[in-house]
Order: structure tokens, then sequence, then C-alpha cells
């Protein structure tokens, strides 16, 4: 499995993201840390990508080279009918503004020198579309996330709690009336309470501006929840991408692997998942043929020797492994 | 190590830059006043001062790279290295012995101090610490020449004894002069190792080692110093380079014959090679011990080890 | 504080306080030598030199000239190293790599040396033993800012003002900066009681500003030679000056890293 | 009913902090028998954590800090000990695993030094000796070639692999109690697994008993006897970790399992929240500190503090309108 390859790719389709064999290397001492290996996902306006993996499975550089912060070490990367790679650095700029960034830590996301009502419209700011009358345009943006203007407007970042400084990142990004949001864990620093308001913002945002989104976690649950399409990260390298309905039929061993480590706490029995072995192997140098194959229950000689390519086993899921067929519906 | 060399040949650039705009004739130095103009061209000549700057330096850093520094120009003429060579033991024996006074007055007041966070200990300790680094070296030195030799008559003020003459007489004059030495930076290694202290044992292996039921003194040896003493180490490191240089004040307070009064007396000559040579030789000991000690961490942290082997 | 205060008050208004002489050595030849301090209402309240000058008013001048010295080679020193600092944190590469070999040259020669040399070739004046001090400070204010700089710079808030659209001046100048400047000024304060040290201790030897012009470090330099033991209040009153004034800008100073420094801002 | 282990009888921690008293927690009992395994949840300020050590003894009455109420371990009070008598107590009787294994280990001392000086330190045996039981130590949390981890440095081994050897230190010198303060937040999903299911193995094995800290009410779930709800420095609910899920008393509990996103959702479901956020600790709400967040509070409950109540299922409910079965409509 985690293998490459574009047929969940969607051409026929009004695309607003298209990214194409996204490769993301960095140095790391002598070595070379290979964070992403030939990603490729698009995005349909008003559709909500989910990209799940653990720590150090290259989730989160994939979703900073789709911004071009830094730039993929290559593969290509459009917004809308502009290819960002390669662009000048102020065209580059520009089209950044059409997608926004929320980040997982959202108190050092923010300048903490600057207050809350500077902090929502610097965007604007950048931009000089100061048209509108600013106070009003401050009040409004933060009512619109749930925060009362009266109570935060003058606050600087670490006078409000996580969850508080959340809203304001994320309004600070849809200030710019952005089309695509990528959001990088955006939850998961937060308590649980919090963070089902942070998701029901977000999924409000959502339908209201019809934006398309990227939403990046590690927690499944999380991303079934607010994605209409998964698609699954191992080691840089491509699992699985499925419609998040059907989440639970998931036929990649990582991605089952993935399904039975969620402890649920309504249901107290499920302990009893088949036992997992090993960690996650080292990005500098990642095992030949199928990434998994270490820790893979199922993994053969082939899979050290070839990669597997996406295929689709069933109508809309897409799976990278040599030992799994299109089971017959039953 | 490319850097370290980079370094070095700035600072001989600069020195030598320097030292050519010092105003007066270096013939001058040599012959003393009210000869010739004639002797006072030959011995310009002789100097090599007739020729172009670059093709002077480009000779005095041929000579350094084969150990010669040149001769010093005032009498007595011996070499550089030589007068460097007997000025150098002084210096570093001072370095070393205050460095070493340094650290055992600093080791126990830190701990005591962290262990004691916040409570009478710590904070008389940090009201002297930060007194102490308020005073000026000479300032130390001239308060405890008041008090030790003129007002308790412990030590006299003699000729400085060569170590190989005389251990004890040697360590004996030397201790005052460490003492001030050691007073300045023991001060500001117990406040350095204090800090780090403090925060190590808020860290978690710490909890856990006290969970484990080790007993606090044990915690503070075992667990928390070497984790705590990097940026000691580093400033530890600074010093020597710095004090063999930074002795200059103790060395004229208590008239001994280290780098710094070479340094001094060569300056106010006008006796340019001596001063080339000796700030040559102290950037040389401040980079080796800067790079001795990038070396150690290793040793303290096996953390850092990967990166070096 | 108080203290504070009361020497750059003092330093300020020197020239209109009726104090003694304190650099006419001539005129110093008609009043007693070496007077014992005599206390509020005397003629000399702390005393004469060798040379009969008054030690109250050299002590007032002396202020004068330590403390400008000091102020002017720390204005100088942070405004240079710490825009170097900041440029060669933020822009990385072989700038970088240029101004750290540079800094650590300076470094490397020992501070007191580096005056010496210094002296030898500029003319002690006020001027010259300023520039030359602030050749002491730049390497140290070069590095903070440039460490301040490269972990601010990897900040989350830098990343998330650059996915806004925004350009490198204006990270430089509108994120970066604010968060540098406020550590950089702490240090500033620390140096200042650095540098008066240094320029104590230049002046001590000899070779920073010249007799009669007094300055606190020749003041002490006149108790060398068997004079303390039998006039000790001309080296205690110009030793109290420096440290109080010393004490103060290190207090000052301290304060200022708590408050300023955003790692300890928190506890 | 056998004699318990351990019994919290209305433990109370306080800092005093220069902005004033911090309640963190604040009045709170229980005990644990032999070999039960206790689950203390809540979310960050709940005082789970501060509870944790404060059974333990780690915190204790001093100038900042002021500890009353008592804590009996084997019958003895923790907290009237002298401090070389209460060090004795952990490691045999008490021991503790940590959230981060990547700070709970000294990075500066190699594994098997950790695991030797505890043993000699309560064992008093050869260090031939105390090599020998920690390889053994080592092999019984599953951590292969033991011989030779025993040599390395914690960095040198994975976050799974860490969290083991801390685990291994914790039951050096057979504990009768093992207090584990989230030790798994910090690990990766499939890790997490592992490790919960090690504890509960070696809880088993040992028949010692646990005390299992954690926001995470899936980890608990499953791997808990009784459960104990903490909200703002006080329980809000106890009892016998199953039912207590599957039918929460209290509004709280109740409206926290509701804020976790569930697999078995579909997509963009929109999930409940609990308004506002958990309570300054430093100025807690009178009466019930969850009231200004609760949806089915009185006036009642602004003023007078419910006290814990005994309700039907062993479970006790600190609440004035509980959920019970009858209001359920069952």
């Amino acid at each position: 499995m985690a293998g490459s390859g574009t047929a969940h790719l969607r051409p026929d389709a009004e695309r607003v993201v298209v990214v194409d064999d996204l490769v993301v290397e960095y140095p790391a001492g002598r070595g070379k840390v290979h964070a992403v290996s030939g990603l490729s996902l698009d995005l349909l306006p008003g559709e909500t990508l989910g990209i799940l993996g653990e720590s150090g499975c290259g989730k989160s550089s994939a979703g900073r080279a789709v911004m071009q912060l830094p730039s993929p070490t290559s593969g290509s990367v459009r917004l809308g009918d502009v290819e960002l790679t390669g662009l000048r650095a102020r065209r580059m700029r520009a089209a950044r503004s059409r997608m926004q960034l929320v980040l997982q830590d959202p108190v050092s996301a923010l300048n903490p020198r600057r207050r809350v009502k500077d902090l929502v419209v610097e965007g604007l700011e950048i931009w000089g579309w100061g048209t509108r009358e600013r106070d009003t345009f401050v009040d409004e943006l933060l009512s619109s996330v749930g925060l009362d203007p009266e109570t935060v407007r003058e606050r600087r970042p670490h006078e409000l709690s996580g969850g508080q400084c959340q809203r304001v990142c994320i309004a600070r990004s849809l200030a710019l009336d952005p089309d695509v949001l990528i959001c990088d864990e955006p939850v998961s620093s937060l308590d649980v309470s919090v963070q089902a308001q942070i998701l029901n913002l977000l999924e409000r945002a959502r339908e209201r501006l019809r934006l398309s989104m990227i939403f990046i976690a590690h927690d499944i649950a999380v991303v079934k929840n607010i994605s209409d399409r998964v698609l699954v990260m191992y080691l840089g390298k491509t699992c699985e991408v499925l419609p998040s309905a059907s989440l639970e039929a998931a036929l990649h061993p990582y991605t089952r692997l993935l399904l039975a480590s969620v402890p649920d706490a309504a249901d107290a029995g499920g302990a009893d998942a088949p036992a997992v072995v090993g960690e996650l192997p080292s990005p500098l140098a990642p095992p030949s043929g199928c990434r998994f194959r270490t820790r893979c229950p199922l993994a053969t000689e082939r899979c050290t020797i070839e990669e597997p390519v996406l295929r689709e086993v069933r109508p809309g899921q897409f799976t990278a492994c040599h030992h799994v067929d299109a089971p017959e519906e039953s | 190590m490319l850097e370290l060399a980079a370094v070095l040949f700035l600072v001989s650039i600069g020195v030598f830059l320097l030292l050519s705009l010092v105003p007066g004739d270096p013939a001058v130095a040599v012959l003393g006043e009210g000869r010739t103009p004639q002797e006072y061209a030959a011995m310009r000549h002789e100097l090599g001062l007739d020729q172009p700057l670059l093709a002077r330096y480009g000779d005095w850093l041929g000579g350094v790279l084969h150990g010669d520094l040149g001769t010093s120009l005032v009498p007595p003429q011996t070499g550089v290295l030589e007068r460097i060579g007997s000025a150098l033991p002084v210096s570093l024996e001072l370095a070393v012995l205050g460095l070493v006074l340094a650290l055992l007055i600093a080791l126990p007041l830190a701990m005591w101090s962290a262990y004691h966070q916040g409570g009478r200990a710590d904070r008389a300790i940090s009201a002297a610490t930060f007194g102490l680094l308020s005073m000026p070296s000479f300032l130390i030195g001239i308060v405890l020449i008041a008090l030790l030799v003129d007002g308790l008559g412990l030590f006299a003020r003699n000729e400085w004894v060569r170590i190989g003459d005389s251990i004890g007489g040697n360590l004996h004059h030397a201790f005052l002069p460490a003492l001030t030495i050691a007073l300045m930076e023991a001060a500001m290694f117990t406040r350095i190792l204090r800090g780090d202290l403090v925060t190590t044992l808020h860290e978690d292996f710490i909890l856990a080692a006290r969970a484990r039921g080790m007993s606090p003194l044990r915690i503070m040896l075992s667990d928390a110093l070497r984790p705590s003493s990097f940026s000691l180490v580093t400033v530890l490191g600074l010093s020597i380079g710095r004090l063999v240089g930074s002795t200059v004040i103790v060395e004229y307070l208590f008239a001994l014959p280290g780098m710094g009064k070479l340094v001094i007396d060569a300056a106010n000559q006008g006796n340019y090679p001596v001063v080339q040579g000796a700030v040559l030789v102290i950037a040389l000991v401040y980079v080796a011990s800067n790079a001795l000690i990038d070396r150690s961490y290793g040793l303290l942290d096996p953390r850092t080890r990967r990166a070096h082997a | 504080m108080t203290w504070l205060t009361l020497i750059l008050g003092a330093a300020l208004l020197a020239p209109l306080l009726p104090l003694g002489n304190h650099d006419d050595s001539v005129a110093g030849l008609t009043q007693p030598v070496f007077a014992a301090p005599g206390g509020l209402g005397a003629a000399h309240p702390l005393g004469t030199n060798n040379y009969g000058l008054d030690v109250l008013a050299r002590a007032v001048y002396g202020a004068r000239t330590s403390v400008v010295i000091a102020l002017l080679a720390v204005l100088i020193g942070t405004a240079v190293g710490g825009l170097v600092g900041l440029v060669s944190g933020f822009v990385r590469g072989t700038t970088d790599r240029v101004v750290g070999i540079l800094a650590n040259a300076l470094l490397a020669v020992p501070p007191l040396i580096l005056l010496i040399a210094l002296g030898t070739v500029l003319d002690p004046s006020v001027r010259s033993i300023a520039f030359a001090l602030s050749l002491l400070t730049i390497p140290s204010m070069v590095r903070l800012a440039r460490a301040n700089t490269i972990t601010v710079a990897q900040r989350e808030y830098v990343l998330a003002a650059r996915a806004l659209g925004a350009g490198r001046v204006r990270l430089m100048l509108r994120e970066v900066l604010p968060n540098v400047v406020l550590p950089v000024l702490s240090l500033s304060v620390v140096m200042i009681s650095v540098l008066v040290v240094a320029e104590a201790s230049l002046s001590f030897l000899g070779i920073g500003i010249e007799q009669p012009q007094p300055t606190w470090g020749n003041m002490i330099a006149e108790g060398q030679g068997g004079v303390m033991q039998e006039h000790p209040y001309i080296v205690v009153v110009p030793g109290i000056c420096l440290f109080l004034t010393v004490f103060s800008f290190n207090l000052l100073g301290e304060k200022a890293q708590k408050r300023w420094d955003p790692r300890s801002a928190k506890l | 009913m056998s004699t318990p282990l351990l019994e919290v009888t209305d433990l109370r921690t306080v800092f005093h902090t220069p902005r004033g008293d911090v309640h963190a927690v604040d009045g709170v009992s229980f005990s644990l028998a032999p070999g039960e395994s206790l689950g203390l949840v809540g979310e960050s300020g709940s005082g789970k954590s501060v509870l944790g050590r404060t059974v333990m003894g780690l915190i204790g009455s001093g100038a900042t800090t002021t500890v009353s109420g008592s804590v009996l371990l084997g019958g003895r009070s923790v907290h009237d000990l002298r401090p070389a008598e209460r060090r004795r107590l952990w490691g045999p009787e008490v021991a503790m695993v940590f959230q981060d294994p990547m700070t709970s280990l000294n990075p500066v001392k190699r594994v098997g030094t950790h695991l030797t000086e505890t043993l000699r330190r309560h064992l008093r045996c050869s260090r031939a000796d105390a090599v020998e039981r920690g390889i053994d130590l080592l092999r019984q949390v599953g951590i292969p070639e033991p011989a030779r981890r025993m040599r390395q440095y914690p960095h040198e081994l994975s976050g799974g692999m860490r969290q083991r050897v801390v685990i291994a230190t914790a039951l050096a010198c057979d504990p009768r109690l093992l207090i584990a303060d989230e030790p798994t937040t910090a690990l990766d999903v499939t890790v997490q697994k592992q490790i919960l299911d090690l504890l509960a193995s070696l809880v088993a094995e040992r028949t010692m008993a646990m005390v299992l800290v954690s926001h995470d009410l899936g980890a608990v779930a499953g791997r808990t006897d009784r459960v104990q709800v903490m909200y703002a420095g006080r329980t809000v609910e106890s009892g016998p970790t199953r039912p207590v899920f599957a039918a929460p008393d209290h509004p709280y509990t109740d409206a926290l399992l509701a804020s976790i996103p569930r697999l078995g959702n579909p997509p963009h479901t929109l999930l409940r929240t609990i308004e506002g956020n958990p309570p300054d600790m430093g100025r807690p709400p009178e009466g019930c500190r969850f009231a200004p967040r609760c949806g089915f509070a009185s006036a009642r409950c602004a003023e007078e503090q419910p006290v814990a109540a005994v309700v039907p299922g062993g479970r006790e409910v600190a609440c004035h309108h509980p959920i019970l079965e009858v209001s359920r409509g069952r």
C-alpha cells in the first residue's frame, strides 16, 4: 500500500484545486526527509477533503506545500486555472490570499504584541482592501465566529483562551473571502468541549460561504465527521481515498488499523481489535516498495519489490494495496 | 574549523591594520630620540617599514605561519614569541586558578540556591552575586587588598614567584589575584547555573525521579546538574579565552608579569610587533577554547553526539 | 532607582551646581591638598585630592563623563548591532555567515585589549572612547538580535502572516521587529552598566580620558600607591558612585529582561 | 468488600499564586480496592492531574501550596509521613507513569540507569542483580532486545518504546498502586492502543490497582472498572465505567460525551456543544461550577453547591437536576 497514483482524480469535474504528484523533501543532517512522496488530490467547489494520518506522515507538509509555504520540491499545484508552482513572488502572494491556512496552535499563530481588532483585519490591511468601515467590519467578523466584539476587541492573544484564539484565527482567514480553507489540525490542541464548538463553526462557515476545505487531522472520527472525502496518508504516500460515509468499509490494512485503534467511549467493550505491531519507520529512509509493509499483517515478498498504485476497488473508493480485492458486495 | 580559521585571519588583518595606523614612528621607539634623519630612515628600512602595507602584512603573516612573530622593537630585543612565552603562563595560571576557585564557590551556592528556590538563602545569594557583578574587578581587587593585606596582613605584596621556583610561594602570591578574578566569575557562574537548575528542576524527569523515591541530594547531583550545565560550560569556555586577556586589570593592580601587562606596556611604547603577536595569541586561545567547548557538548549530552560522529 | 535619578540629574545639572573646583589644577594649588571630608557645609564636603581639587565636584563631573560615554556607545551599538542582527537573522544564508564570522572576530579579541589597542590609535576624547566602546557592544547585540530573529521568524504567527499574503518587508517590520526589539532593549540597559565599568577600567589604567578631566576610573587610580591607606575617601567616593550606578543599571536591566523577555514573561 | 488500598477523603489542593488562591482540587473523595482500576477523566483545568500528584504525595503543603483532607495508602496517611519515609513508599507502594515519555526520562541517562538506580535504591541489590532484573522488566513490557536497549539513551528510542521504558521503571519495585497520568496523550493513535492494552494486561497480571488519569474518555472506557468525572476541581459523577458512559446522570458528563465526534455519525453532523469555556480557577463560580454552561441549570444551581448523592446502580452524582432514568423516559 502506501502508494502513488492518480486514479482517484476527477478530471471531468469542475475543480478548485488540483495537486499532481506533489513531492516535499528537505535536508536533515546528511540525509533527506521524504515528507511527501507523490501526493495527488483534487477538490471540488464546496467539498471538504479530509487528510488523515499519524504524526510524521507528511500531512502537514502536504498542506503547507499546497499553500506554497514553502514551495514543494516538485509536482504541480493548480488553484482554479493558475499554476502556483514557479509563480513570481508578487502574484504568488496574491494567489495565496485566495487560500487560507488555519493552524494547530491558535495561541502561537497570533502575534502576541497585537490586539484582536488588528489581528482579524491583518489580511485586509496587507491587501489594502479597507473599503468598508473598519470598526463595524471588525465587529461583524468577530460576531460571525461567535465572539463578543465588546469583550475581545481590545484584548491581546494571551488574554484569550485557546478556543477563542482559534476563533480569531478563523475570522482572520475568512476576512479575505478565500476559495479554499486549509485547516491543519485545527482542533487537536483544544479540549473536547471546545473542539466541538470549533468543528461546528467550521461546518457552518463552509456552508454559508460555499468554501472548499482541506481538513488535516489525526483523529479519524473528527475527520469523518467533517469531510466528504477522506485521503489516508502513511509516510508521505497515499494509502486510500474514499467517501467518508463509507470510511468504516475501508479496505486498506492501514486504514483498518486506524479504525481499530479508535477507542469509543460509548462502546466500552471495543478493545478486541487485532494486535498492532511496531511504529512508524523513519522518513529519512522509508522502506522500499510499499511503505507500510513493515507493519502490515498482509505483507508478502511482492510488497518489498513493487510499490502498489491506487486503483478503484469500489465505486469512489481507491486503495493502494496488492492484497486487497474488490469484495463481492454482500 | 574553516570558520575558526576565518576568524583568526580577520583578527590578524584587523590587528595589523590598526597598528599600522598608530601615530608615532617605530624607528624612534627603537633608537630613542635625538638621532639623525638618516639613521631613522635606515632603521625604517631595516624594519621593512618602507615597504607597501600589503607586502608587510604578507611578510608578517608568512612569519607567523612559520612560528615567527618578529622581534621586539624595544630593548631587550628578544623574539616576540619569547616574550609571550614568559607572559602567557602567568596569565593562564591566573585564569585557570581563578576559574577553579570560581567553580568551587559557584557550584555549591547555585545548587543550594536552586534547591531552596524563593527561600531566604536563595534571595541572600542572589543579592550577593548581584552586588558582586556590579563591582568592577579593580574595585574588588582594591577592596581585597585593603581587607586582607592591609587590614589583616594575610598576604604580603611581593615579587611574582615563578611556579618552577617555588610552588608554595607561587600559589601564595597567585591566590589574591586569582581570588579577585574568582569572585567576579563565581557571581556570574552562580547566577547562570542557578537559573538553569531551576528550569531543570521543573522538568518532568525530575518529578519522575522523585516519584521513584530518589533523595533530593541524589536528584540534584545525578539528575539535575548535568542537563543544567550547558550554559555554564559555554560561559566557562568563553571565560578561559576572555580571561587570558582580561586579567589586564588584575595583573596591573597586582603588578604581575602576564599578557595584560605585556600588551599595555608594549602599547604605551609603540612596540607594535609585541602587541600584534600577543593579540593574535590571545585570539588563538579564545578560538581554541571555544572549539574545545563545542566538542565537550557531546560528553554532556548524548543527544548531540550523533551529529558529531 | 532613586540613585539613577540622582546621578543623571547631577550629571545634567553639574555646571549649574555650586560645586568646588573639579579640573583646574592651577587654581587647585591655592586649596588644601588631601583635605579630609568635612561633611555638609564645609568648603570641601568630600575632601580634596592631591592637587587640591574638590572630590565631590569631581565625582559629579565624573558621572557626566562616564554616563555620557556609556549612553552614547550603547546607542550606537544597539542601533547598528540590532539592525545587522535582525537582517542577518531574517535573510540567513551567506550574509548571515559573513556577519557571524565578523562578530566572532570582534569577540575573539578580548574587550580590554581591543580598547587598549584602539586607545593607542585614537585620541582620548569622549567621542572616540564612546566609539571604541560601541565596538564592544556590537557583536553581542548582533548575536542577541540574530538569535531572537531566528526564533521569532519560525513562530507560527509569522507563517500565518505569510499565508495571509504578507511580503518580506512587512514580515520583518510588523511581525518580527516588535518581538525582537524588547529583548534587545533590555540587553542594552545591561550593556550600559558593562560600559560604565569598561570606561572606568580604561581610565583606571590611564588609557581613557586623561587627567585632569575627572572620570570615576581615573579618580580611583589616584588612590594607587599608598595614597589609599592614608586617604581612603579618594577611592571610596568614586568607588561607591561606580558601584551604585552599575548596580542600578543592572537592576533595571534585570527587571527589563524579566518583563520583556517573552520566555520569562509567562512565569 | 475488602479493605481499601487507597482512601481519599475530602482532599483539597490550593495553590497560592500572586493573583490569588487557586483551588485546583476542591474536596474530592474516593477509595480504591486492591487490584481495582479507576479512571479519572476531565478537561484541562479540571484538577485531575493535580489530584493524581497530591494522592501520591508529590504535591504537599509548602510555601505556595496547602493540602488538606486525607490520603490513606495501605492505612498510612501519605501527607503525615516524614519526607524520607514517604520516599520509601514511592516505588514499592505507589508508582507513577507520566504523560510525555520524552520529558519524563532524563535525556542524559541511559535507559538501564533509570531502572537500576530505582531497583538499587529500594531493593538494595547488587549492580549485576539490578541489571538482570532491569532486562527482565524491559522484556515484560514488550521491548525487543532488552539487553541492548539498557545501554541506549532515551532519544534513541521511539515514543512508544520510551513509554514502555517509563512503565517498566514504574513497575520495577512491584508497586501495589500505579498512577498513570495521561500515559497516551503524547503518542500516536496506533501506539496509544498498544500502551493502553499493555497497562491493562499488566494490571490484571499483577493484581495491581491503577488510577488512569486522562482527558480521553475513550481511553478510559474499555479499561477501567470505575470512573470519576471531574469538572473545575470537583467530582461531578462517579460509578462503574460502563453504565456511566452508557447513560450519564450528570448533565456535564452527558454533554461531554455528546460533543465527541463519533465514527458512526454521518458526515457533516453538527455536534452538540457545551457553550462557553471552563471557569477561571482563580475565581470559580458560586454554587455548582458547571451551572453557567449547563442546559438544566436553575436559580438554585447558582447559589447552592450540589452534594454528591447516591443514585441507583452504585453511582454518585453531584447535581440538583440529575438526568435519571425517569427523566430519560425509559
